[in-house]
């Protein structure tokens, strides 16, 4: 159960529009399905009224939808911001992709999102969800209605939330939490442990499964591009189509570099990818590196922050003693 | 032999944290030491003997117990070597090898008087034994 | 049976002001090193984009050098500094995937280092020769 | 696709003799928009040269690709080939078959595949090439000269010569520096006041010559050849030109307690005031912070006394405008703060002074006329104690010193010593140094003379304690030669105070886009080949604003940043390099991230509409690089996630045009 | 306001006035010190090696349980100041010996939750400048010290290392100093107060201590003073042993007695 009810966040959202504060309002509204959430654009309170959903399964994060929203309106644009959701905004301000008096942001807590492939994985026709005294309650076809704890239907980057702090709102609804101290390198250490059969082996088996559907591109917050390097028949990485296995590691190579340094680790890209592709280790590859060689940095932390990747010291690490580990630097 | 003394001075660099090699011998430890003249070896002899590894003189020197501790030669040091620090970790050394307190509890009453502070006997306790 | 020497094929990218002059340098003194070796000059070290890197190993490179000024003597005053951040994390990134690690170097080459220039070409070659064909990061429609 | 002349240089045997240069053109040949290949024993003779530009007319070249010597040896020679035909410049590359393969391989049939593929590479690459023409700034013929000491009055002197008008900006009312405050100078004891004031009065009176004393930069912007600079004038309460420079004004000022800067308070002065005697311009001036007039205007003698008319109580800060074309930055160096070295009790005895503290001590104009007392009780000094490295060779992380070596001390406080020997032989004078550092003409044999002539006391070790007891200074301190402790009795300390750079330095900086180190001294363009340059292109370094320095160098350094300023401003245009970096604004998206690993500052963005597909029109912000302050390193196209940012002559397209056939 | 306090194992013996002046004067100016429990001392001396974790127990213990209590940790001598202040810099600055420590606590039956240096450690001269303020101490002053001429002394224990303690200025300090003027006298700045007294070397060798202490107290002579103030149990040993002309007062009895307490207890 989220800590703020969607009532909470609907007469907040009302009282926006009624003062005109705001015209419009990124919001989630329901899919198909109960726990196919998906996000919309709201233009009145009446349309939050009928469309707006607040449940376990409103993971998207709205940031990069302000890039077009702010440019189409005279007044504010209303959005609902998770702690995750703060970083990328910021991150997005640090970039000048919107102006920031163009967004009324409203923080919300969030408690974790249930991640649908867990719950399409656990059980087969799944009719509806809902919220339910310490958990979900799930209403299936063949195996009744079952209640879940909560904690069974999070995604990795739930269980291992970077933050419940919000770095960034107008106005906070409900309570602040803290930093979190979590273990999402684990896995990253984990596979750097692998030998490099072992790991070629392991990324073989993730990467060839990709379809070239670009949802990791198009979702991730930090991929806002005016035009992509991948559309682009001038930048000689265009391609459409999994062509070959080199495709696909250079597609993700690349994607991983083009956000390195200002990927939030939000993991949007791991929760939309249709094939199941951990893609958030290789951007937290990346962050770990950075972490490591350069010292603590978390984008979207602070607006205006440097990247390690655009900064300098003079005592850096070599690019060959990085391959070893950074022993030097760990 | 040789080793011994090597990993002695592998010891005392270790625990001081102290590298003698930052010292550009300027002897401003030495010109600010309270004890200088209680010494046979003064702070930066100290140092510069340790970096050579010319330990034995050292350990078998009376000047290791006359060190106050008063940290000036850590604070005035211009490279920040903290000789005193090294010091510490020398007689550490010492004393904490076979039979090399330098003092007991039986020699305490006599260099006591009614009024010594009970602050003054822990610390020479704690400086001069294990 | 006809037995051939493997040869690499490897991709040297070298800063114009200094490794690219080092390499000038290595040919007056007339010291030599493998053939395999194919130079391709840029401003500065920090012109290279990890695409191009990528896109070499695609078309069939064995390996890849990165040759720049050492660290505060760019002649863009910074430009190697980015250069190294970028391909610490590119060269992890690429180890972290699985790919040979052998296959990537950056070596801070200034104008006077003809001979290390050379050395370290030579020793590059040979490391990449043992490894032999890249295959984990090869293009199978670009294969010849 | 191009129309591709190749041309295969034999270089005598030097390529021919491992590379099958025959074979090279044939193969060559065959590449796409190749149209024309030849090889010809010298390309670069004139017979080879005419040959290139008759095939460019016979055969209507757009492209040519010279095997040869390497780039850096006659690419500008073919350049100027192909301009003779009528051909961009540009659309020449250079296959290096020479340096990189001829003298390096030692089999023909090897030399001759490499050279194969080197020269399909440079193919590859022109036809990808457009032409490029340079761009073109006017240059304005005037120089900016901050700060007025001597590094400053000799650039501004030595570029003024040269015919060009400059400007120095000085914050203090007068020009002069440090310098004006010296005594004697090393090694040679020339009185400092008897060759730096003619220095100052030619400055002022200089036609072409303008100082704006009392005053300080407050903006900068444009680039090389075209600076606009804002100057914020601060009010001196004296019209600067009807003042006289009578003094009277000085003399009668009822506010007498101000303490006198330019003696390092050990004196002072006037409310009203001219610094010194030779102050250029000589002109007074009023501190606000004392002026009874100013605070409470009730007072006004200052005014009552000019027979000229030149005060104005009611002046204000003016800002005024001009435009330059090289700006020389020569903000000099101060001593550090004493404060943090208390164990020489500066804070705690007028008696322990520093090193520009005695010189004006000793300084015939200061506040003793130039009898060395002390400054407690007035009374003679018999054993002076001289402290050297005083807050110079710190530890990298000292929050106290300096990690570097000031470079002076050595040899001013060896003047010092002998100086106070010999006028007063009855004094000991004792040296504490960590090492005698005399790298410079005649400075070892000066040392040596102190100690040898004169008698002074070099004592080496550190200096650990001062204490102030009774009336003299007890100092504690090491020989280390000797292996004692030495405790002396001093009358007079003397510390040989590090030095930093100007605080004004860092905010400078900033305006000029120009770098700095961690100790906030500007750094050079290139330390050994641009020692004068800073790596922003127009500006210029002048002094000890780059790094400690003795006059010598400071003033050879000044004369070195004249030339290069005369250089530039001997230009009607200044021709860019055209090989500079360009965004695509449809394609950027205005993130500053190029910005940002820019050295140059060559980036900045605008706000521009855009017409959208759908007809609607946008306002985006994107980058724009300026190509006169680009210097084409590149950094900034890699930086760039969606490749916006190309480098001209080193595009995306076609360095990967370059790997794709290499790697055929 | 509440603040835990340590009061070390001289001041309940030798040095109980530096300890009942200091709870009295507290008192009087609106500071409860509340004493921790089961302290134990501190060992007297900081050993700075970096593999000497026993010795620094005791500090830990006595930090943690102020951390756990949510107060500052208030000392009152010089030494136990030392020992306590520098070990809770160890404790923040370096991991490996937190980590040390920490398996040695958690063999303690009262295992306490890992002490990462969060307690801030005040000397009581600190409190009265930076919590209390010298102003407010002026004015409870009800007997001021007028016309005395008090040389404060300072010793090593309290000023250095410089960059652990951050009293104040280890080569020109001045808190005693304003101290003294608060309490209405007037301080004689002397160069020796910021020089070791001797020490515990005064049990190895008692002529070196002797020396020490009787250049402190000859320099303060010389300058005028009729008092020495100390933080130290120790100094004063050995500044009264080396037959010091000059009494020798604990800084806390000065401050009973200006702010009357003093008096009032003798009355009671």
């Amino acid at each position: 159960m989220q800590e703020i009810t969607r009532e909470a966040l609907l007469s907040r959202a009302a009282e926006l529009f009624r003062d005109g504060t705001v015209d419009r309002a990124l919001g989630w509204r329901a899919g198909e399905f109960d726990y196919d959430v998906t996000p919309g654009v709201f233009t009145s309170a009446e349309e939050l009224e009928n469309g707006f959903v607040w449940n376990d399964f409103c993971g998207a994060n709205f940031s990069k939808y302000l890039i077009r929203e702010t440019g189409l309106t005279e007044k504010k644009v209303l959005v609902f911001l998770k702690p995750c959701d703060t970083y990328s905004f910021n991150q997005l301000l640090t970039e000048h992709r919107f102006a920031r008096d163009k967004v009324y942001a409203v923080g919300v807590p969030c408690a974790g999102m249930a991640d649908v492939k867990l719950l399409r994985d656990r059980f087969d026709g799944v009719t509806s969800v809902e919220g339910a005294e310490g958990g979900v309650l799930v209403h299936t076809l063949y195996d009744g209605d079952v209640t879940l704890p909560q904690a069974e239907l999070l995604p990795d980057r739930c269980r291992n939330c970077k933050s419940k702090k919000h770095v960034a709102y107008d106005e906070l609804l409900g309570s602040d939490g803290e930093v979190l101290d979590s273990h999402r390198f684990d896995e990253v250490e984990q596979l750097e442990r692998m030998t490099p059969d072992e790991r070629f082996a392991f990324w073989q088996n993730e990467l060839s499964r990709c379809i070239r559907c670009n949802a990791c591109r198009d979702v991730c917050p930090a991929c806002t591009c005016e035009k992509c390097v991948f559309d682009n028949p001038a930048s000689g990485a265009a391609n459409k189509a999994p062509s070959s296995s080199f495709e696909e590691q250079m597609f993700h190579i690349i994607r991983a570099f083009h956000v390195a340094g200002r990927c939030t680790d939000c993991g949007e890209c791991s929760r939309v990818c249709p094939q199941h592709i951990p893609l958030h280790l290789l951007n937290r590859k990346f962050i770990r590196d950075i972490d490591r060689f350069y010292g603590e940095y978390q984008a979207g932390a602070e607006v205006g922050s440097r990247a390690p990747i655009v900064d300098y010291t003079e005592g850096d690490i070599e690019p060959g003693e990085a391959v070893e580990g950074g022993a030097r630097h760990a | 032999m040789q080793n011994k003394n090597e990993r002695r001075r592998e010891q005392i660099l270790r625990i001081s944290g102290v590298n003698p090699l930052k010292c550009m011998r300027c002897g401003k430890c030495s010109a600010t030491c309270p004890s200088y003249d209680e010494m046979e070896y003064h702070p930066h002899e100290f140092v510069y003997m340790v970096e050579t590894g010319d330990l034995e003189p050292l350990i078998h020197s009376a000047s290791i117990y006359q060190c106050l501790s008063c940290m000036a030669c850590v604070e005035r040091c211009p490279r920040g070597v903290e000789p005193g620090k090294l010091i510490e970790a020398l007689r550490l050394t010492v004393i904490r090898e076979k039979d090399g307190n330098h003092m007991t509890a039986d020699t305490i009453p006599a260099v006591i008087d009614d009024e010594t502070p009970q602050q003054a006997i822990v610390s020479a306790l704690r400086k001069y034994t294990k | 049976m006809q037995v051939t020497e493997y040869k690499p094929l490897i991709v040297a990218f070298c800063c114009n002001w200094c490794s690219y002059a080092g390499a000038d340098l290595a040919g007056n003194n007339r010291l030599s090193y493998p053939a395999d070796v194919k130079i391709i000059r840029v401003p500065c070290s920090c012109r290279v984009n990890p695409m191009f890197i990528l896109r070499a190993f695609q078309r069939g490179a064995d390996g890849v050098i990165l040759c720049g000024c050492h660290p505060g003597d760019c002649h863009y005053t910074t430009g190697n500094y980015y250069t190294r951040r970028r391909m610490a994390l590119l060269f992890s990134m690429l180890d972290y995937l699985g790919i040979e690690r052998e296959r990537t170097r950056v070596e801070w080459v200034s104008a006077a280092e003809g001979a290390k220039f050379a050395a370290t070409m030579n020793d590059f070659v040979a490391q990449v020769a043992a490894l032999g064909e890249n295959k984990r990061l090869e293009d199978l429609r670009c294969k010849k | 696709m191009q129309r591709i002349g190749v041309f295969v240089c034999h270089c005598g045997t030097n390529i021919a003799g491992t590379v099958d240069v025959k074979a090279v053109a044939a193969a060559l040949k065959n590449e796409p928009g190749v149209v024309f290949s030849t090889d010809y024993q010298y390309m670069c003779s004139q017979a080879g040269q005419d040959m290139i530009k008759e095939a460019i007319a016979e055969h209507h070249l757009g492209g040519i690709v010279i095997c040869s010597c390497s780039p850096r040896m006659h690419e500008a020679t073919f350049r100027k080939t192909a301009a003779a035909a009528g051909l961009n410049p540009y659309m020449v590359e250079i296959a290096n078959i020479r340096e990189q393969c001829s003298w390096v391989h030692k089999d023909m049939a090897v030399g001759t595949e490499k050279a194969i593929i080197l020269g399909k590479a440079a193919v590859a690459k022109v036809n990808l090439n457009t032409p490029l023409t340079p761009g073109q700034s006017p240059v304005t013929k005037r120089a900016l000269v901050i700060g007025g000491g001597i590094a400053g009055i000799q650039t501004a002197l030595d570029i003024a010569e040269a015919g060009f008008p400059v400007d120095i900006v000085e914050t203090k009312p007068t020009i002069g520096g440090k310098m004006a405050q010296l005594d004697k100078t090393f090694p040679t004891l020339d009185c400092a006041a008897c060759i730096l004031t003619p220095k100052m009065v030619d400055a002022g009176q200089h036609e072409n010559i303008r100082i704006f004393s009392y005053s300080e930069v407050t903006a900068v912007k444009g680039f090389v050849g075209n600076f606009d600079v804002t100057i914020k004038r601060k009010a001196r309460y004296v019209k600067e030109d009807v003042c006289t420079g009578c003094g009277l004004c000085t003399e009668k000022c009822p506010q007498k307690k101000v303490p006198n800067e330019f003696n390092l308070g050990m004196d002072n002065r006037r409310a009203i005031y001219i610094p010194f005697a030779q102050a250029v311009p000589k002109v007074a001036t009023i501190d606000p912070d004392y002026c009874m007039m100013l605070k409470s205007g009730k007072c006004g003698v200052c005014s009552k006394v000019c027979t000229a008319g030149a005060i104005d109580y009611k002046a204000k800060d003016e800002y005024i405008e001009e435009k330059y074309g090289a700006i020389v930055v020569a903000t000099g160096f101060n001593p550090i703060s004493m404060e943090k070295f208390d164990e020489y009790a500066y804070s705690q005895s007028k008696d322990v002074i520093t090193s520009l503290e005695f010189e004006r001590l000793t300084n015939a104009a200061g506040p003793t006329q130039g009898k060395l007392l002390r400054p407690s009780d007035g009374e003679h000094p018999h054993t002076i104690v001289f402290v050297q490295c005083v807050g110079s060779r710190c530890e990298a992380c000292s929050e106290k010193g300096k990690e570097y070596c000031s470079k002076i001390c050595c040899m001013y406080t060896a003047k010092h010593a002998m100086l106070t020997r010999d006028k007063y032989p009855d004094t000991d004078v004792y040296v504490f140094y960590i090492d005698v550092r005399t790298p410079g003409k005649n400075f070892d044999e000066f040392y040596r003379r102190a100690v040898e002539e004169y008698g002074v006391h070099y004592i080496k070790g550190m200096v650990g304690k001062v204490s102030p007891e009774g009336k003299k200074l007890h100092v504690q301190a090491s020989d280390l030669l000797a292996g004692k402790q030495l405790h002396i009795d001093a009358d007079l300390v003397v510390l040989a105070a590090a030095i930093e750079p100007d605080r004004s330095a860092r905010p400078l900086a900033t305006m000029l886009t120009a770098s700095m180190d961690t100790n906030d001294f500007f750094t050079e363009a290139h330390p050994k080949l641009r020692p004068v340059e800073s790596p922003t292109a127009g500006v210029f370094l002048s002094g000890a604003c780059q790094g400690p320095k003795d006059i010598p160098e400071t003033v050879s350094q000044a004369g070195a940043a004249a030339a290069k300023v005369i250089g530039l401003l001997c230009k009607d245009h200044l021709t860019g390099n055209p090989c500079v970096a360009h965004a695509d604004e449809m394609m950027c998206n205005g993130c500053s991230t190029c910005e940002r690993v820019c050295p140059y500052g060559a980036i900045t963005y605008v706000e521009k509409e855009f017409r959208m597909p759908d007809r609607t029109t946008k306002l985006r912000r994107v980058a724009s690089v300026n190509e006169a302050v680009c210097q084409g390193c590149g950094a900034c196209t890699v930086a760039c996630m969606s490749g916006a940012m190309d480098l001209r002559g080193f595009m995306n397209r076609q360095i990967q045009a370059e790997v794709d056939a290499i790697c055929k | 306001m509440k603040v835990s306090y340590y009061p070390g194992c001289t001041l309940r013996n030798k040095a109980k006035d530096l300890d009942i002046w200091a709870r009295r004067s507290a008192e009087a100016l609106g500071v409860e010190l509340c004493e921790l429990e089961d302290w134990q001392c501190c060992g007297g001396v900081f050993v700075a090696a970096k593999d000497e974790i026993a010795t620094k127990l005791s500090s830990v213990r006595a930090l943690a349980q102020a951390r756990d209590r949510g107060q500052p940790l208030v000392t009152v001598c010089s030494a136990c100041h030392n020992v306590i202040k520098r070990t809770n810099q160890t404790m923040r600055t370096d991991a490996d010996f937190a980590a040390k420590v920490h398996n040695y606590m958690a063999q303690d039956p009262n295992h306490i939750a890992p002490y990462t240096g969060e307690t801030e450690v005040y000397h009581y001269l600190e409190l009265l400048r930076d919590v209390v303020g010298f102003d407010r101490v002026r004015e409870a002053v009800k007997r001021p010290l007028t016309g005395k001429k008090i040389a404060a002394y300072y010793g090593c224990l309290l000023l250095r290392p410089g960059k652990v303690m951050r009293m104040d200025d280890p080569e020109n300090p001045r808190v005693m100093e304003d101290f003294i003027r608060a309490l209405g006298a007037e301080p004689v700045i002397y160069p020796a107060r910021n020089e070791c007294c001797g020490g515990y070397v005064v049990l190895e060798n008692a002529q070196s201590a002797e020396k020490r202490s009787r250049t402190v107290s000859a320099s303060a002579t010389g300058h005028g003073a009729e008092m020495i103030v100390t933080a130290c149990p120790l100094c004063k040993y050995n500044l009264v042993k080396s037959g010091s002309e000059l009494p020798v007062v604990y800084f806390t009895e000065l401050l009973a007695e200006a702010l009357g307490v003093k008096e009032e207890s003798y009355a009671e």
